[in-house]
């Protein structure tokens, strides 16, 4: 991106006028990704999350506001907006503001580094994923602050234990990113995702067993970085209430919830990056623009898809326990991504090209998983489909 | 004086952010205050890398000290005595003491500055990414230090697990591992433990005939 | 409340500051307005003391001043997830005490109705159980069925919480016609979407981590605090009123009863709890079968003068509710106000018991805790 | 082993401890005296005849006329699936009566219902507190002689009817 504002300033005057009007450019740049695209995303993957648990659920969820209650997120928004800000009497004032400000920071300033397409991306930092998991622990210390700020027990229990959690699967995160880094010989999201093809065959993720188990590390581990289901603890609300966000009303509670969302995106988007090929598509055109489009397509299919199975996990299964969480972390996932950098190297050195053999059979191994798992998806339905037309009582 | 120009701006807003935290963390007087501030003076100092070209060196800055060192510092402070309170503050005690040390070491520091050659490179040549280099140097020029570092730090790891790990000594003089057990009292049940597992099969069989 | 802080330091060791926590009684896995009082070491409880009382309406002395007929309403509020065996209670002490038939058909109608509301009952705390461990679907799927089974008994009685649906000597009104094979049809969609739900949730691994093991209540100790229903039977205990002391035509029937046996951890644990209750579902469908098979012809109520005066004297009556063991007492002195009720229900002693299991438990467990003993509000306080 | 049989026993061990045994259509009780109840109470649970290890129910009536209040105690068996009513009669103006809560511990929190809503004192309770109303309320809401009081803590507790309400 900053070549195409230095494309569109190319003109103007060198010297200080040059230097503020590109620090201007780049301002309105980022707040119109911010505006324009990073908050309606994360709002409208709320509303997929409300309407995906409402299919789970069997019941119908948002459908007043637009076409299939779409623009709920909107409505929301607004309305949190409107409503009154209260700041509890007790509380530190200046901390519990600015905590959301700082968490939401931290989940936006991420996208900087996030690969949307070959030229679509804002800085390609040759310390991407680097990058991305610095500053998104700026979000450990907003919900720090909102915990303690708040004053409230239950609130600093929950920031407690979002921040021992989040401190803890970094590590795991962090090793698991590893043999990407390994395989790709960098740390930049292009250079990753240019590492591998658009064939499945091509991914890391089916480069061998070690970068397959890491992949499934990194997505556990993310889902716990990002205070997801099962790993909620943190604003657990059948027991700390709303954990940090407990005192926190209107707009900047949705800030905490905007935070949750456009999370979830970026987990979806490192598991696309680091795992899944990113935007590689098939070489189909060679205009520019229809390839960037479907790149992006591709990019966000793939995103979404993990959004996707982070609202169903959520849908499913309920919340461990802060020791059942802490063991997992610990005893489990350390050593087992330990156990993957060491044997992606191996590998890398045994087999410095690759087996493509191996590839394809962990890629027919997966096939093979996900036809079963479809089977049993399939044999669940019918037989709720059973009992959905035996029994139908007439409504009263 | 060099021409004023953006670049020039950052760094004069990073070398202050970063002292503006400082000042923050030694003169405030709330802890959470002060370690917030610590936060300030850590993105300043990543900015700081960023100018002398060392983006990896920033991340990890930012990395290691505002996700680890940090939270684990606030971890810490949130953990202590009275915290749940919002109106902690700690008071400022042995100002003199404080002034002569400090005092001392900046004098000792602006004396070995004002000694010191410093060596430039040509201006206007960026490298390539740090990272590359710092690998090189780490895993073939300083291998034995590096590997000597984990050793260091495998070793502190394996005694903060024995330091926090307090073992509980049962009634009957067995010690028990910590989560397991809380002494019993009269009428008292305790998860998981070994002897509730012996009184709940004990009973079970009584209550069979039932 | 004032904040006790103990400091323990003997032994040497550091000296940890013990929080305090006030749960409830807004809080929302407190089904209703129950309130502990937790002190807890970080995320371990040292204890938690229930303080009751904040739903307490003083339905005892209600009943002093309504007279016989009515207070059947008001029992209903007793216990309002399982209104039905709260409105039998009543009509039992009443019918005892006055001696009073009721004739067969009405016995049928109330036992369709009370293991109808038991299933309800049952249904919503084992959806709210779900929720409380974090699981936010099977709330949902219980509920739907809940709603069918109100839906019912709406039919039925024209109400779907408070039924008021039972009669001193006998119920209401009689069964609408269609409705015996209404409730088969439902019956057959309901045992297989009971089975669902539990294939949801009863070999999840991270429920029975959650729950396996957790707050095990010995046989001894759950006799001893007079554990009751289904809790009671999680511990081992084979006790259910309906088969040991049977009242109304549950003679007639034949069901199984349930019996934890601390298949995934230890025996009277949370996850007993929850699948005793889970199973009882499925008896109470079964015994609804054989009832709306089994149910004679003839009149559902009988001939109760309205000025109900029932003879001198008291009479205790004991019946199944859905949270256990539900003891009615009731002192008459002959005229049309009853003298004296008293109610104890499941969730009063169930309550009771918290303060000694929770010492170890975590925070996390009291609320599982809590649900596994499907305590409900209004029938601790009454 | 009935009601009437297991009254000989206990008279037989206990003495004047023990009372008469009231043959009363729906309610057969025992009579046992204020003093001697936790022993008879421990006596019909260890039993090993008896097995009374279940306090199903506890409560008091207040008997206005007789000035008297009773505490009836309900006892069942797992065992035998067998209930037992005992009562104990106290004086109305200062009852007192022994504690059952080392016997059945579910009775900790019965007796203090009793206590709180009753008003008899259960002596050697280890808590004994207002367990249903309020710390400071003044009075024991089923006594027959309670007078509500008109306010509690300035909040009035009679509300006019709403249908005179509505009317002026």
């Amino acid at each position: 991106m900053q070549g195409f504002i230095d494309s569109l300033l190319a003109t103007t005057t060198t010297g200080l006028s040059r230097e503020l009007a590109y620090l201007g450019g780049m301002i309105g740049f980022g707040a119109l990704v911010v505006f324009g695209f990073i908050l309606p995303m994360a709002g409208i993957t709320s509303w997929l999350e409300r309407r995906v648990w409402a299919k789970i659920q069997s019941r119908v969820g948002p459908n007043r506001v637009g076409p299939g209650g779409f623009l709920q997120w909107l409505a929301d928004g607004l309305k949190n907006l409107l409503k009154e800000d209260v700041i509890p009497e007790a509380a530190d004032p200046t901390l519990f503001r600015l905590a959301p400000y700082i968490v939401v920071a931290g989940f936006v300033a991420a996208f900087v580094a996030i690969p949307f397409a070959g030229s679509l991306i804002i800085a390609d930092l040759n310390i991407g994923i680097l990058y991305i998991s610095a500053v998104t622990s700026l979000v450990v210390v907003g919900i720090l602050m909102a915990g303690w700020s708040s004053n409230n027990r239950w609130s600093m229990l929950g920031g407690i234990r979002s921040a021992s959690q989040i401190i803890s699967y970094e590590i795991p995160a962090g090793l698991s990113v590893f043999p990407v880094v390994l395989l790709s010989g960098t740390l930049s999201m292009q250079g990753i995702i240019e590492n591998q093809g658009w064939a499945p065959v091509d991914w890391h993720m089916f480069h061998s067993p070690f970068t397959l188990a890491a992949f499934l590390m990194s997505y556990i581990a993310l889902l716990a970085e990002g205070n997801r289901t099962p790993f909620d603890l943190p604003e657990a609300e059948s027991e700390l209430v709303a954990g940090f966000a407990t005192e926190y009303s209107g707009m900047r509670s949705l800030l905490f919830f905007l935070a949750e969302w456009g999370n979830l995106y970026v987990i979806g988007a490192i598991m696309a990056t680091l795992f899944m090929g990113g935007w590689q598509v098939p070489a189909f055109t060679d205009n520019v623009v229809l390839l960037t489009v479907a790149q992006f397509g591709m990019f966000f299919a793939k995103t979404y898809f993990w959004v996707f199975v982070a609202m169903w996990i959520r849908a499913t299964l309920p919340r461990v326990r802060v020791d059942q969480l802490m063991s997992l972390c610990w005893k489990y996932m350390v050593p087992i991504a330990m156990v993957n950098m060491f044997g992606t190297a191996l590998v890398m050195v045994v087999i410095p090209e690759g087996s493509r053999l191996m590839s394809y059979a962990l890629c027919g191994l997966m096939l093979f998983g996900l036809v079963r798992f479809g089977r049993r998806v399939n044999y669940h339905l019918k037989r709720s489909r059973r009992y959905d037309t035996v029994g139908a009582i007439m409504p009263v | 004086m060099e021409e004023f120009s953006l670049s020039v701006a950052a760094f004069y807003f990073m070398a202050g952010l970063t002292l503006l935290g400082a000042g923050g963390v030694v003169f405030t007087e709330n802890i959470v205050y002060s370690a917030l501030s610590l936060m300030v003076s850590f993105f300043g100092v990543a900015g700081l890398y960023i100018f002398l070209n060392a983006d990896f060196v920033a991340g990890v800055q930012v990395l290691v000290y505002v996700g680890g060192v940090l939270v684990l510092t606030l971890f810490a402070v949130m953990l202590t005595h009275q915290i749940a309170e919002i109106e902690v503050s700690n008071k400022s005690v042995g100002r003199v003491p404080a002034l002569l040390i400090c005092g001392g070491l900046f004098l000792v520091i602006a004396k070995a500055l004002r000694g010191a050659e410093f060596f430039t490179t040509p201006g206007g040549q960026v490298s390539e990414s740090s990272t590359y280099g710092i690998g090189n140097l780490l895993l073939r020029e300083y291998i034995l230090p590096f590997e000597l570092a984990s050793v260091v730090l495998l070793a502190v790891l394996v005694g903060a697990v024995v330091l926090s790990r307090k073992e509980v000594i049962a009634p009957d003089g067995t010690p028990v591992p910590e989560r397991e057990t809380i002494p019993l009292t009269e009428g008292q049940r305790v998860m998981s433990s070994p002897r509730a597992a012996l009184a709940g099969a004990a009973a079970k069989q009584k209550v069979s005939d039932v | 409340m004032s904040v006790e802080i103990e400091l323990a330091g003997e032994g040497g060791g550091l000296a940890t500051e013990e929080m305090v926590l006030n749960m409830g009684p807004q809080h929302p896995s407190t089904h209703g307005v129950l309130r502990f009082i937790v002190t807890a070491d970080g995320e371990v409880m040292r204890r938690a003391v229930p303080d009751i009382g904040y739903l307490h309406r003083s339905i005892e002395k209600i009943a002093e001043k309504v007279g016989w007929h009515g207070f059947m309403p008001y029992t209903d509020r007793v216990d309002y997830v399982a209104a039905m065996t709260a409105n039998q209670g009543w009509a039992m002490c009443a019918e005892r005490l006055g001696g009073i038939e009721v004739p067969k058909r009405g016995e049928y109608c109330r036992v369709i109705a009370a293991e109808l509301g038991r299933a309800c009952s049952h249904l919503l705390g084992f959806g709210a159980m779900g929720m409380d461990i974090g699981a936010i679907t099977p709330f949902t799927h219980a509920l739907r069925e809940r709603e069918m089974i109100n839906d019912l008994l709406e039919e039925l009685c024209g109400a779907r919480l408070t039924f008021n649906y039972l009669r001193i000597g006998g119920v209401a009104w009689d069964l609408p016609p269609g409705y015996e094979e209404k409730v088969l049809r439902f019956l057959d969609r309901f045992e297989l979407a009971v089975d669902e739900m539990g294939e949801l949730l009863s070999d999840n691994r991270i429920w029975v981590e959650r729950l396996a093991g957790v707050a095990p209540v010995p046989p001894a100790m759950a006799m001893a605090y007079g554990l009751a229903g289904p809790n009671l039977r999680a511990s081992g205990v084979n006790y259910d009123c309906r088969k040991a002391h049977p009242y109304s035509v549950y003679n007639d029937f034949e069901f199984d009863v349930p019996v934890g046996t601390g298949e995934k951890g230890e025996l009277g644990d949370c996850y007993d709890r929850y699948i005793c209750r889970l199973r009882e579902i499925r008896q109470s469908s079964r015994i609804v079968r054989q009832a709306i098979e089994k149910i004679p012809d003839g009149p559902v109520i009988a001939k109760v003068p309205r000025n109900f005066k029932p003879r001198a004297g008291d009479c205790h009556v004991v019946l199944e509710s859905a949270r256990g063991e539900m003891d009615w007492y009731c002192a008459s002195d002959g005229t049309e106000y009853p003298y004296r009720v008293h109610i104890k229900t499941g969730s009063f002693t169930a309550m009771s018991i918290m303060e000694a299991l929770s010492p170890g438990l975590m925070i996390a467990d009291l609320v599982a805790v809590i649900a596994s003993f499907d305590i409900v509000a209004p029938e601790v306080d009454r | 082993m009935d009601a009437r049989a297991i009254h000989k026993l206990l008279a037989n061990e206990f003495g004047d401890g023990v009372g008469n045994f009231v043959e009363q259509p729906t309610e057969p009780h025992i009579e046992v005296d204020a003093t001697a109840i936790a022993k008879v109470c421990s006596y019909l649970k260890e039993n090993g005849d008896l097995n009374f290890e279940h306090l199903s129910n506890l409560t008091a009536t207040d008997y206005l006329e007789e000035n008297r209040i009773r505490i009836i105690y309900h006892l069942h068996s797992y065992k035998h699936a067998r209930w037992l009513t005992l009562k104990v009669a106290v004086d109305r103006e200062n009852p007192h009566v022994a504690t059952l809560e080392n016997v059945y511990p579910v009775a900790n929190w019965l007796e203090r219902e009793a206590y709180d809503l009753v008003g008899v004192n259960f002596d050697g309770h280890s808590d004994l507190r207002r367990i249903l109303m309020p710390d400071d309320w003044v009075g024991h809401p089923l006594r027959k002689d309670f007078q509500e009081p008109s306010h509690y803590h300035g909040i009035s507790t009679v509300r006019e009817s709403m249908l005179t309400i509505n009317r002026n």
